[in-house]
């Protein structure tokens, strides 16, 4: 059974190492213009040069750690206010089309106006990457709370549960599966428009290696720093899905 | 109390009632929408007082008065053709190519189960990383526009059609075989209605994350658009304008998101889902994460 | 015969030479048909030109080009564009006790981005006055205007004719310009670039290119209705404009000849833009005056 | 026996200023003796679930009363255990802590309501499934457990509200038996609300037969088969008079019912 | 009459070279005269899907052989239609369009195959639904219009696999009028799966009895009740007697049945 289950992995791996190694091959015989594409070789030993120059490790955590950060401040915006727009149905209903409308509209374009406010600072990076992620937290909140099946809240019902321990007790765990993907979600948006403005005004983390090692015509460099910023979001997809697997065994 | 009140919100509620409801939520709409204004505007006399930060607040009718002037102007258009025709061209390439990927990915366990992790990856990846490779790929001009706004829109088509193919109802399936269905006609007859949810879900996302792509790439370098409109209006410095152009760019996007809800409102009145196991292709949720920019 | 030509930034006076040669009918004169694009500074524009996608960029940050040269990229530089930093000045509140250069020591002085030519110029400045002020990475004119309104850092810096208005209107106040960094007077900050294939296949069309420059150059510098033009495509002041012949004086911006190349290959050495030092050969194979072969 | 639940001719209406009524029940009296079996049958839609969420308290705006040991009952009562239709077990919590869940709110300390809920987990057959979730068990499985969650409870009635309409016959018949047994260790009052005639009959000392809208009790059929019963009563010829006789009474209700559901889907 | 239908010691082992193959059925051997109304009933999990399945074509890798009018069978059979367990409408289509699918399969133009469609929607009796969309209509008419899309491909053999499983009992037997009528009707043979006594009786001319896993064959029960008949047959003293025989036999193998499906969720 086990052995089964690692055939795809494998096949993944190996047609991966395929397209390396015919990318090799093409820079090498000139098909593809070495300043263009690099060969895999020069990105990944561009590693080490990367790391001493532009502290990759170091910027990868200023990353992570905003993304954090800006996380932390969406949860604590976005369940309130999806418990709020649970709560009040008229607020729910008045904001629900707004709050999906916003969610579809290039946020990361007021870039500019939140650099007027806060400064070309971290404190950008962080408000700007947490309204996108409490957009679909609040949501989903609300959904989730929303979709608590009638009939868990009568069997509460039918054994006189308390208004607070029908909260604790039926509609939050009930609501949970639901909370969590907007949370997931809105770690993902979160990360994207972090990374998306440290690339656009060259500042903060990762996104900003890019762009300098870009600006710089250092394209391993830049290959490179591309697959760390891929890194990065592979560790919280991957990270989010395991913390929903504990929270919720089956 | 809250759960009285759901218990009974699904008691199909007396007309009247129902109407002063809607009255309460168009109320608060316009509460909301009038304290907003009234918040900016605040801010901004607050700023032309020299209290807050000067000038990047402006007054909302220096605003309405920008929005008016891109209107009435003619580059307005030529920018808007171009984000238009990087938008349309970018989404149907990269749409069509990622229906039949997801076909192909719902079809075969294994390539799936090989592909998927680094589809993953890169999906949950904000796509504006790989901008320097299109420039370098695809040039500076409208071409790598298009290749950022199909490479934005590929991604959500992908997920949510391997989703739908994987979620289609496999009973749906044996019935097809049992009246002898050739492999075509099990394609078109079966396959691909009971998908229709699924891709326009995706088709949806795909539509929201390309206007944003393709902004990001005009923002970053272009030579016309209405990102490019927007970067050389924030650059000049020329507050109002750019937030004609970003209000201007909101409006499109949220009406491009509202016509592609109706249009799956549209596919799906008929439908209950056409998903196996209850499992409703819940793709603007769970499906949707991997699309990001 | 057909150009594509990539303009390295936006709204700088700069940028109006190829439009003069555009709308003046001095290209159609040398037989060129020209199209003409902008990058917003950065390096996508000599990306653009690199990969063949445009054939000649104006204006391009001299470094950029060393550096891209020195990577292997097919690109040659056929002309100065502009040398020193003259365009660039520093500027504080009227209420701010700085009053030059000098009072920067220990206070916050704006540079756009790391490696840009405000950085290099900052830098200089800083060595010329003998301060060490603390350097901030502001971002563009606009940013670096709306962090000094607002407070955050101490100075800003601009581009003429950028920031003008608020000058005029006496809300800032200019501390000094790119003049003051002395030892980049006289050498050549950008330049005009082509991709090194286009160049060898289109000769002639690269002569006839720059000798259109030049005279587009010319015919920028004196004639005032090309300041109107300018303003109005910018959508700027004319008020703001009409001293952007004195801001950048043709002796800076004219069509002149590369100079100061090994004191470039040193900064870009120092800034870490090439490994090692560029050799006479390959600085003799970079630069083809005028179009010319080396 | 004294009549430990009485119900006096209880109607309602839903949406009753509204657009279209609909008068779901019209008029209901019946009477519950102490450790009386008692299964409502009637054809779907004819009420069943209505009365029941009356009589669990779970609906209050309807005429008539509901009398527990003779005091009018207002909300969910100690006394009334319910089990819904529907799936109802908690699938974020163990077998364990579903059956817990009425001792933990009442306060008791976890090893006490532990014991109890294994008790009772016992009685409903679950034994060694204590510490898996909803989600690994069987439909039939899960229904066990909302109703040893119920039992839990300890009310004097168990109102049942088709605890295994979802399950096959046969499955139904088996747990039928764990039902009697279950009766005889406790000794308390049932109440079932039924589709199925085999069911009521094997289990039932009294069958009510409800009519289609509005329900209204149509007749009430005494079962006289020997206790204690096992499933194998199903095999005897009297249980087949039972079964006949009930269907004759229902197979018009629930032709009209069909008609009527149909014609109103057709109006759309 | 001869036999149309003939099943020669079918056996089927699923996941046979796996780490834990299942033995779903062992040496099934049943015939099937043409005309005939044969209900094959067992408990849960007995095997009656895989033996649809097998022979409606749709598994292949079973041992034993199934002979149409003495032809063996490869693939699905123009002249078996099936009707599956789950429901299997196309939500995207009207009735009208589920029903007529068969034959726009066939390449049929559009009116005929409309005209036809419609004699099979009355038949079903689901007249005036021909525009409905399956998520507008109840669980039987959803059902009914898979029956409906079946006949429509105008099979000699109705096989179907609990078709009314998910409904309720008072409209099961309901529907079991119904589906004696369109036997009437079609003069088809039909081969129906269930899980219920009632039905296997109230339809049947035979009856066969399923044990629990390896299915076998455990016996066939000859129903001698009078035809033409309605469901008002279930009320007869015959009725009982057949239904108490048939308890007794499936009693032994749905407790064995619940058992070790019980015995194998506690081993994860
Ligand atoms: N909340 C409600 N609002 C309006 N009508 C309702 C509501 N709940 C039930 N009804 C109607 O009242 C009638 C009785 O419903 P009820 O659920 O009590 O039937 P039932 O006998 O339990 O049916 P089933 O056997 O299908 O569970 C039905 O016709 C139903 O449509
Ligand atoms: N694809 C499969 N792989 C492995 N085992 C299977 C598969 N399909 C069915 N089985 C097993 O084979 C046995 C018979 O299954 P089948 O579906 O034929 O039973 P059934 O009699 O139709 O049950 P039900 O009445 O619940 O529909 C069951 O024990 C089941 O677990
Ligand atoms: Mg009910
Ligand atoms: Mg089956």
């Amino acid at each position: 059974m086990t052995r089964l289950h690692k055939v795809p992995v494998i096949v993944g791996l190996f047609g991966l190492l395929a397209c390396a190694v015919l990318l090799e091959l093409a820079v090498n015989f000139g098909w593809v213009m070495e300043i263009i594409v690099p060969r895999p070789t020069d990105t990944v030993l561009s590693f080490p040069s990367l790391q001493e120059d532009m502290d990759l490790v170091g910027n990868f955590f200023v990353t992570l750690g905003m993304t954090a950060a800006a996380t932390a401040l969406a949860l604590l915006i976005g369940l309130p206010f999806g418990y709020f727009l649970y709560r009040r149905e008229a607020y729910g209903v008045a904001y629900e089309g707004w709050l999906a409308a916003a969610f579809s509209t290039p946020i990361v374009l007021l870039y500019p106006l939140f650099l007027v406010i806060f400064g070309r600072n971290h404190m950008t990076l962080i408000v700007m990457g947490c309204i996108p992620g409490a957009i679909p937290i609040a949501i989903q909140t609300r959904q989730g709370l929303l979709g608590v099946s009638k009939t868990l809240l009568n069997v509460g019902r039918s054994f006189n549960v308390s208004e607070r321990d029908m909260f604790r007790k039926i509609m939050l765990p009930s609501a949970v599966p639901t909370i969590f993907t907007g949370i997931r979600i809105g770690v993902m948006y979160t990360l994207v428009n972090i990374v998306a403005i440290e690339y656009l005004i060259d500042f903060g983390g990762l996104g900003r290696i890019v762009s300098q090692m870009y600006d710089n015509f250092s394209i391993p460099e830049t290959y490179a720093a591309i697959v760390a910023v891929i890194l990065v979001s592979t560790f919280f997809y991957w990270g989010f899905g395991r913390v929903e697997k504990w929270l919720r065994p089956v | 109390m809250a759960q009285a009140g759901v218990i009974k919100g699904t008691v199909p509620a007396v007309s009247s009632a129902e109407r002063s409801f809607d009255g309460r939520v168009s109320r608060i709409r316009l509460l909301t929408c009038v304290g907003l204004i009234a918040l900016w505007e605040v801010v901004a006399t607050l700023g032309s007082y020299g209290i807050l930060y000067n000038d990047v607040v402006p007054h909302i009718w220096h605003i309405v008065i920008a929005v008016f002037y891109e209107l009435i102007s003619a580059s307005f258009y030529r920018d808007f053709g171009m984000t238009f025709a990087a938008h349309s061209v970018g989404f149907i390439s990269g749409a069509s190519i990622a229906v039949l990927v997801g076909i192909w990915l719902g079809t075969s366990k294994l390539i799936r189960e090989a592909m998927l992790p680094y589809l993953n990856a890169i999906g949950s990846t904000p796509k504006i990383i790989f901008l320097p490779i299109i420039f370098l790929m695809f040039g500076v001009g409208i071409e790598s526009k298009m290749a950022k706004g199909a490479m934005s829109a590929f991604f959500p088509v992908v997920f949510t059609t391997t989703l739908g193919m994987m979620l289609i109802n496999p009973v749906l399936i044996r019935v097809g075989r049992t009246f002898n269905l050739n492999k075509w006609q099990m394609i078109t007859k079966i396959y691909m209605p009971a998908m229709v949810n699924p891709v326009i879900t995706g088709f949806r996302l795909g539509v929201a994350i390309t206007v944003i792509g393709v902004l990001v790439a005009e923002l970053k370098f272009a030579d016309g658009g209405l990102g490019y409109r927007l970067g050389i209006y924030y650059e000049q410095f020329q507050i109002a304008p750019m937030y004609a152009v970003i209000v201007l760019i909101f409006a499109l996007a949220a009406a491009a998101n509202s016509g592609m809800t109706k249009l799956q409102d549209r596919v799906n009145r008929h439908m209950a889902p056409t998903t196996s196991k209850g499992k409703k292709a819940r793709a603007s949720a769970s499906g949707g994460l991997g699309v990001v920019n | 015969d057909k150009v594509r030509l990539v303009n390295s930034t936006k709204v700088v006076f700069e940028t109006e030479h190829p439009y003069t040669g555009l709308e003046e009918g001095i290209f159609k004169k040398h037989n060129l048909d020209v199209s003409v694009i902008h990058g917003s500074g950065g390096a996508a524009s000599l990306q653009a030109v690199i990969t063949g996608s445009q054939d000649v960029v104006w204006g391009n940050g001299v470094l950029g080009v060393v550096s891209a040269y020195a990577k292997g990229a097919p690109v040659r530089i056929l002309g100065s564009n502009i040398r020193g930093v003259q365009d660039l000045y520093w500027y504080v509140k009227p209420e701010s006790p700085i009053k030059s250069f000098k009072d920067l020591n220990g206070k916050q002085m704006a540079y756009s981005r790391p490696g840009s030519t405000t950085d290099l110029a900052a830098r200089f400045i800083a060595e010329a006055q003998n301060i060490k002020p603390k350097f901030v990475s502001v971002g563009g004119p606009s940013g670096s205007r709306t962090q000094l309104m607002s407070g955050q850092v101490d100075s800003g810096w601009s581009v003429y004719p950028l920031n003008k208005n608020l000058l005029r209107e006496g809300k800032i106040r200019i501390i000094g310009t790119g003049k003051e960094a002395s030892g980049l007077n006289g050498v050549t900050i950008r330049v005009i670039a082509a991709n090194v294939n286009w160049l060898n296949k289109n000769r002639d069309v690269a002569k006839r290119l720059m000798t259109a420059f030049k005279e587009s150059v010319d015919m920028t510098y004196s004639n005032t209705k090309r300041l109107e033009t300018y303003a109005k495509r910018w959508k700027l002041n004319f008020e703001d404009v009409k001293d952007a012949a004195k801001d950048t004086p043709q002796s800076i911006a004219t069509i002149l000849p590369i100079a100061g190349l090994d004191k470039i290959n040193e900064i870009a050495l120092a800034n870490k833009k090439i490994k090692k030092l560029l050799t006479a050969a390959q600085l003799k194979e970079l630069v083809h005056p005028m179009g010319n072969k080396p | 026996m004294a009549d430990i639940l009485e119900i006096k001719n209880v109607s309602k209406t839903y949406n009753a200023d509204g657009d279209s009524p609909v008068k779901a029940l019209d008029g209901v009296d019946l009477n519950i003796a102490e450790g009386e079996f008692v299964s409502i049958i009637g054809p779907s839609g004819c009420g069943k679930s209505t009365l029941f969420n009356i009589i669990g308290g779970l609906i209050d705006d309807h005429d008539g009363e509901v009398l527990i040991d003779g005091h009018e009952v207002d909300g969910a009562h100690k006394d009334v255990g319910v089990v819904f239709q529907e799936e109802s077990t908690f699938p974020w919590r163990s077998t364990l802590d579903n059956v817990a869940f009425p001792l933990e709110i009442e306060g008791i300390d976890k090893a006490e309501r532990e014991e109890t809920a294994r008790k009772f987990i016992k009685l409903v057959g679950l034994e060694g499934f204590e510490n898996h979730f909803p989600a690994q068990l069987s439909g039939g499985m899960k229904q066990r457990t909302a109703v040893a969650r119920t039992l839990a409870y300890e009310p004097r009635i168990m109102l049942m509200d088709e605890p295994f309409g979802a399950l096959d016959e046969q499955t139904r018949m088996l747990l039928g038996d764990k039902m009697l047994e279950i009766w005889a260790a406790l000794n308390q009052t049932m109440l079932l609300i039924t589709h199925n005639i085999t069911e009521a009959v094997q289990l039932s000392d009294r069958v009510v037969v409800m009519s289609y809208r509005p329900g209204i009790i149509k007749e009430i059929i005494p079962i006289e088969l020997p206790r204690p019963r096992t499933s194998e009563v199903i095999a005897t010829a009297e249980f087949g008079t039972y079964v006949g006789k009930l269907w004759t009474l229902l197979r018009e209700e629930a032709s009209r019912g069909m008609a009527e559901a149909e014609a109103s889907i057709a109006a759309t």
